[in-house]
């Protein structure tokens, strides 16, 4: 079976449809989780044992299955219980909650990360906690975090060809789908790795710079 | 419909394949990942590259297309043509082997410097370094992650229904076709998938109990 | 001199199961400069921290200018302080730490404002017109803009009592302030405190292990062991003819290890 | 050749789709249905006594044929121009037409892929690039208003749900479908308008025509003994539709 | 002492732009012992990481026990020395650190007798037994069986020079050995260092900001600034008679701060 290019150029359209709509999942996806982990690192810090322990579990369960099975879940089961989303919207939430997972071990980190001198320092010059908090904590807790962020980013990325699954045409799908009418397999599915890789090769590009200008968090 | 029993049997049966890839592709990505980890160290530039090459290639390109590749394109340059059980296992090893890769390097360099020249000092050879003083102390800050990955590992064995390797998705999508039923397959799955992933973290937990003995007030 | 400005009545505080002060009282007189010195973990640095609000107390009760620090009265009884109590005492109090703790990512100004404006509500250039005062008083009036990170461990330091004195408590705490400068930058740290001392009538408390440094500034030495105050009396007395063994043999060792006291 | 080396190892391996009633798999993970059956007796009467069958997405099964992976398909994969292009395919084997799913009573009337074009409303759900896919897309129903579905299952459940207008599959697809969900709000109409009647065969490698061959005379033979028709007429196939055409003809048709 | 045991000859050496010893010579005589004393970063340690190979060295040429350091001959000419000769050069020198860096996996029996068995083939009983006598000479042959973090500063730092001791070098290294230690534990090492330094032939090299017990210990006293010898001479007149402004302006800082030379 050898390369066809003007197969290779006919498909082109059809496969950057799909991949604006993949970009598009990946930002939202990304906002979600920025939130929706920030909530869960503030919810397990609660004092409230049956808060932190209940957030502690369910953020544990949603890291411990696959996305797969739960984007099946979020657009199949749960019109049974009359929570009926558009499949983009589903597919966002999906990949949301399983990335805010992630998000919030990375802020629980950026934040453990900023020494017990400068909780310290903010009392002894007698700031509040909302001070201590947006003057002291945050500007130093979420510049380290950035490269962790942008890590699960990328990766988020590299993962939303499972939303075929609950039908959204991103990239993964329109190639299979160009796949099944033409029965060709390979530029298709070549041009969809060229095009994550070439992503992932300025990310990571970028990924380098972010974490020379930020430094790290954690190992 | 009905016969629930026989159902469950299936998806029994793929929870065995899901366990064989996660167990198989463990051991392949942990050995990649302490030869690339180390390679990225290696003083001799040639090796250092390829280690590089190797894990950016695989970090950065998704596992949906490494699978694809070698199973579908591999057979084709008449190499080799790997079961599907051969090509889970080791595009799965290949792609969580190179984040370990990265794992390995990071945990060796953050041994301090200060045990590096104690080495020095006491006249260790190079390989004498690494074997008696900096990997028993790089170990223990390995392991937390190297559980993650693993978890990874876990929740990535559901793409392999791509090559026709009946894992435990797959058997629950099989069923879920025969039965008409969505709901109890996939909740199924879903505590199975988390008892594994808990497993995997009580296991990782008790190692690292063992290694870091006697490691108290180090870190 | 009159009147007790803190007064520290049956301290207890506990880690756990380790008792780290156990039954402690003390006075500390207005304008007194008072020294803390003992061996280490015999709960210097946790008095100091306790009185920064900075932890919890197991028992006893602290006054600091007339109130109670750690409680306060609700309906008659005395109940434990709430946030805002503690806010409130807190502006009597200052602390040094041994590790400087500036803010990083702050200039040296605005380490010295921050709290003024946000805590005080001063106005910007009020605040700004101060803080250049004080940086002239520690000699640094030069590295106004400076970063944190651009300074040695000695301007560190300096920056850091500028930064306490910004807010103007009645009482300073030093927490072994030079034990993590160089030697040579310690004088430079030490002649700025003893300026302090002489031209102010703050209240001091000071931990530290430069007993040549403690002889000199203080009217008073606490000599600590195990969480209790063995002797205390005005430095002379405590240097040259102490009472107890546990403060003999503690100055020999320091002796042998070469500091003049 | 090809049939001596599966004689030899005494299986073939074939490639199946998950889509009762073409392939069915029981409670005990034996396959069975009108597809796999009728292979499983073609190659006993060629001596080749064990069948080894993986269930494969439908994109995915010319490329595993094409690099060696199975020796055929059996799944119900319909002939058309480009895919006998692609592959050796037997003489018909199973034939159906295509159908819709949709709520009981048709509220909306539709009758043909030409409907869904015309309702600028309609949402129609197929698998990606399978027929049905492709017949849409030229009665021109716009890409973003065809909707693709992963599988049956999933189809039915998006009807259901009401995210989808209807779904489309061979009448017999669906039949079984409805009838494993035992949902009376839904019905299946066929068959659809315009659409022709579908056969697929068992395909084969290009470089495997000899095997193709023998396959094909087996197949005459167990055509005209009847017992054709009793394998596949249980499971809701016509054995006379594929005996009274060709796959000259069906090569042919678009 | 009559030959030179390391001979440094116009040695240089530069991190990037910055040079940090520029032109130095000078020999050490077997059995010496020598104070470096001086300024924060005048090149103090990196002197003693050069000499223990911690370091490229960037130019000039240094010969210890008469064989050269860091160049080896090959076909009659001085070539760079590869990791084969550094690792035989190595068994001369012994080095202890200032934040000991000791195995923190390994007990304390196991710290001292990881060298001897690896790189010179002891037997382990014959190792572990010299290990015990070290461990008795530094007053710790209670605590073989002990994990370094249950110990306690000195007591650290002396297994670290038990440690170095246990490979038996001619020259010994010690780089701030008490700096990061309590005061009142800085005795105990000293004690140790005082011992071996009056009991063995053994050539050292210390570098400390203990201007007492520079004075106590050495012979010869080499004052540092900015990567050259400003003034060498006996302790004596180093400490009491210094001729140079640079040593005499360090040593006054040094006793403002409180410290005894
Ligand atoms: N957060 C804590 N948790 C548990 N124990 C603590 C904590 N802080 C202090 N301690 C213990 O309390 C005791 C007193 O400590 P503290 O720091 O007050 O001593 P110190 O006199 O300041 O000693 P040093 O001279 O070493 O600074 C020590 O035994 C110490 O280990
Ligand atoms: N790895 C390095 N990279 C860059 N500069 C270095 C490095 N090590 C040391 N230096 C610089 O070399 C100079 C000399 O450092 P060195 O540590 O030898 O000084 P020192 O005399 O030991 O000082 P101290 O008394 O503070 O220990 C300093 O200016 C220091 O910043
Ligand atoms: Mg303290
Ligand atoms: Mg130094």
């Amino acid at each position: 079976m050898e390369w066809d290019w003007d197969f290779t150029w006919s498909i082109m359209p059809q496969l950057l449809a799909g991949f604006r709509i993949t970009l598009v999942a990946t930002a939202l996806g990304a906002v979600v989780a920025a939130i929706l982990g920030l909530v869960f690192a503030i919810l397990r810090r609660s004092r409230n044992r049956l808060v932190s322990r209940t957030t502690g579990l369910v953020v544990e369960f949603i890291r411990g299955t696959p996305l797969l099975v739960q984007l099946y879940f979020i657009f199949y089961v749960l019109p049974d219980l009359g929570i009926r989303l558009p499949a983009l919207t589903a597919g966002v939430i999906g990949m949301g909650l399983h990335y805010a997972t992630y998000a919030s071990e990375v802020y629980r980190g950026g934040i453990e990360a900023v020494s017990r001198g400068q909780w310290e320092a903010a009392k002894a010059t007698n700031l509040t906690a909302r001070q201590t908090w947006v003057h002291v904590i945050l500007p130093q807790a979420i510049p380290p975090m950035i490269p962790a962020m942008a890590n699960y980013l990328l990766a988020m990325f590299k993962e939303t060809p499972l939303l075929s699954a609950i039908t959204v045409l991103e990239l993964m799908n329109q190639a299979k789908s160009v796949a099944n009418s033409s029965y060709r397999y390979v530029e298709p599915m070549t041009m969809v790795g060229v095009m994550f890789l070439v992503v992932s090769v300025i990310s990571v590009v970028g990924l380098r710079w972010l974490e020379r200008r930020y430094g790290r968090v954690g190992g | 419909m009905g016969d629930w029993s026989g159902y469950l049997t299936l998806i029994l049966e793929g929870a065995r394949t899901t366990v064989l890839l996660t167990v198989l592709g463990s051991a392949v990505a942990l050995v990649v990942a302490f030869v690339a980890g180390l390679g990225r160290l290696s003083p001799v530039a040639a090796v250092r590259w390829l280690a590089t090459a190797y894990i950016e290639f695989f970090r950065g390109t998704s596992i949906f297309v490494q699978l694809f590749w070698i199973y579908f394109v591999l057979p084709m340059t008449g190499l080799w043509a790997p079961t599907p059980m051969q090509a889970g296992v080791l595009a799965l090893g290949l792609n969580v082997g190179a984040y370990g890769a990265e794992v390995v390097r990071g945990a060796i360099q953050a041994v301090p410097r200060d045990q590096y020249e104690a080495c020095i000092a006491v006249n260790l050879t190079r390989f004498q370094r690494m074997r008696h003083v900096i990997l028993p102390q790089a170990l223990p800050l390995m392991l937390p992650t190297f559980g993650n990955n693993a978890i990874e590992l876990l929740k990535a064995t559901s793409v392999v229904s791509l090559i026709s390797l009946a894992d435990m998705t797959f058997q629950a999508q099989v069923v879920r076709s025969q039965t008409g039923s969505t709901l109890v397959p996939f909740v199924t799955i879903l505590v199975l998938y988390f008892a594994m992933s808990s497993l995997i973290s009580l296991a990782i937990r008790a190692c690292e109990r063992r290694v870091t003995r006697g490691l108290d007030g180090v870190r | 001199m009159d009147q007790p400005i803190i007064r520290i009545q049956n301290l207890q505080k506990s880690f756990g199961t380790l008792t780290v002060i156990d039954g402690l009282s003390f006075d500390v007189m207005k304008g007194e400069k008072l020294a803390l010195i003992g061996p280490s973990g015999s709960g210097k640095t946790t008095i100091l921290r306790i009185l920064m609000t900075l932890e919890d107390i197991s028992g006893g009760r602290i006054e600091v200018c007339g109130e109670p620090l750690y409680h306060m009265a609700r309906n008659g009884a005395d109940v434990p302080a709430d946030e805002a109590h503690l806010h409130r005492m807190r502006r009597h109090i200052g602390m040094v730490f041994q590790h400087f703790n500036l803010f990083p990512h702050k200039s040296v100004l605005q380490n010295i404002t921050l709290a003024p404006v946000l805590t005080k509500g001063e106005r910007r250039a009020d605040a700004e017109r101060r803080a250049r005062e004080l940086l002239d008083m520690v000699g640094l009036a030069d590295k106004a803009d400076y970063m944190p990170s651009q300074l040695s461990g000695g301007q560190k330091q300096r920056v850091a009592i500028a930064r306490a004195l910004a807010l103007q408590p009645q009482i300073m705490l030093f927490d072994e302030v030079t034990s993590a400068l160089d030697p040579e930058l310690v004088e430079e740290v030490l002649e700025v405190m003893q300026r302090l001392a002489r031209e102010t009538d703050m209240t001091m408390l000071l931990v530290t292990h430069e007993m040549g440094f403690a002889h000199d500034f203080a009217d008073r030495v606490l000599f600590f062991d195990k969480g209790r105050i063995v002797e205390q009396g005005p430095p002379d007395q405590i240097f040259t003819a102490p009472q107890e063994d546990r403060t003999k043999s503690f100055l020999r060792k320091i002796i042998a290890a070469g500091q003049r006291v | 050749d090809k049939l001596d080396d599966l004689k030899e190892a005494g299986t073939v391996r074939i490639a199946i789709g998950n889509e009762p009633p073409f392939t069915a798999i029981g409670a005990d993970g034996k396959v069975s249905g009108a597809a796999p059956d009728v292979a499983r007796a073609v190659f006993a009467a060629l001596g080749v006594a064990d069948l080894e069958a993986s269930i494969l997405d439908y994109g995915a099964m010319i490329p595993s044929l094409q690099a060696g992976r199975v020796d055929a398909i059996t799944a119900g994969l319909f002939m058309k121009p480009e895919r006998c292009d692609a592959v050796a395919y037997s003489e018909p084997i199973l034939c159906d037409a295509e159908a819709l799913l949709l709520p009981a009573g048709n509220p909306k009337g539709f009758q043909s892929y030409e409907d869904f074009a015309k309702d600028p409303e309609a949402r129609l759900g197929t698998p990606g690039g399978g027929t049905e896919e492709k017949l849409a897309l030229d009665a021109g129903v716009p890409r973003d208003r065809l909707i693709v579905v992963p599988d049956p299952q999933s189809g039915l459940k998006m009807v259901q749900d009401g995210r989808i207008d209807a779904y489309s599959l061979p009448v017999l697809s669906l039949n079984d479908l409805l009838a494993k969900s035992a949902d009376d709000t839904l019905e299946v109409f066929a068959p659809v308008q315009g659409a022709p009647v579908y056969c697929d065969g068992a395909a084969f490698n290009k470089r495997d025509t000899d095997l193709r061959d023998a396959f094909d005379a087996e197949l005459a033979k167990l055509k005209e003994s009847g017992e054709f028709a009793k394998i596949v007429e249980p499971y809701g196939f016509s054995a006379q539709a594929a005996i009274s055409t060709n796959r000259e003809t069906l090569c042919a048709q678009e």
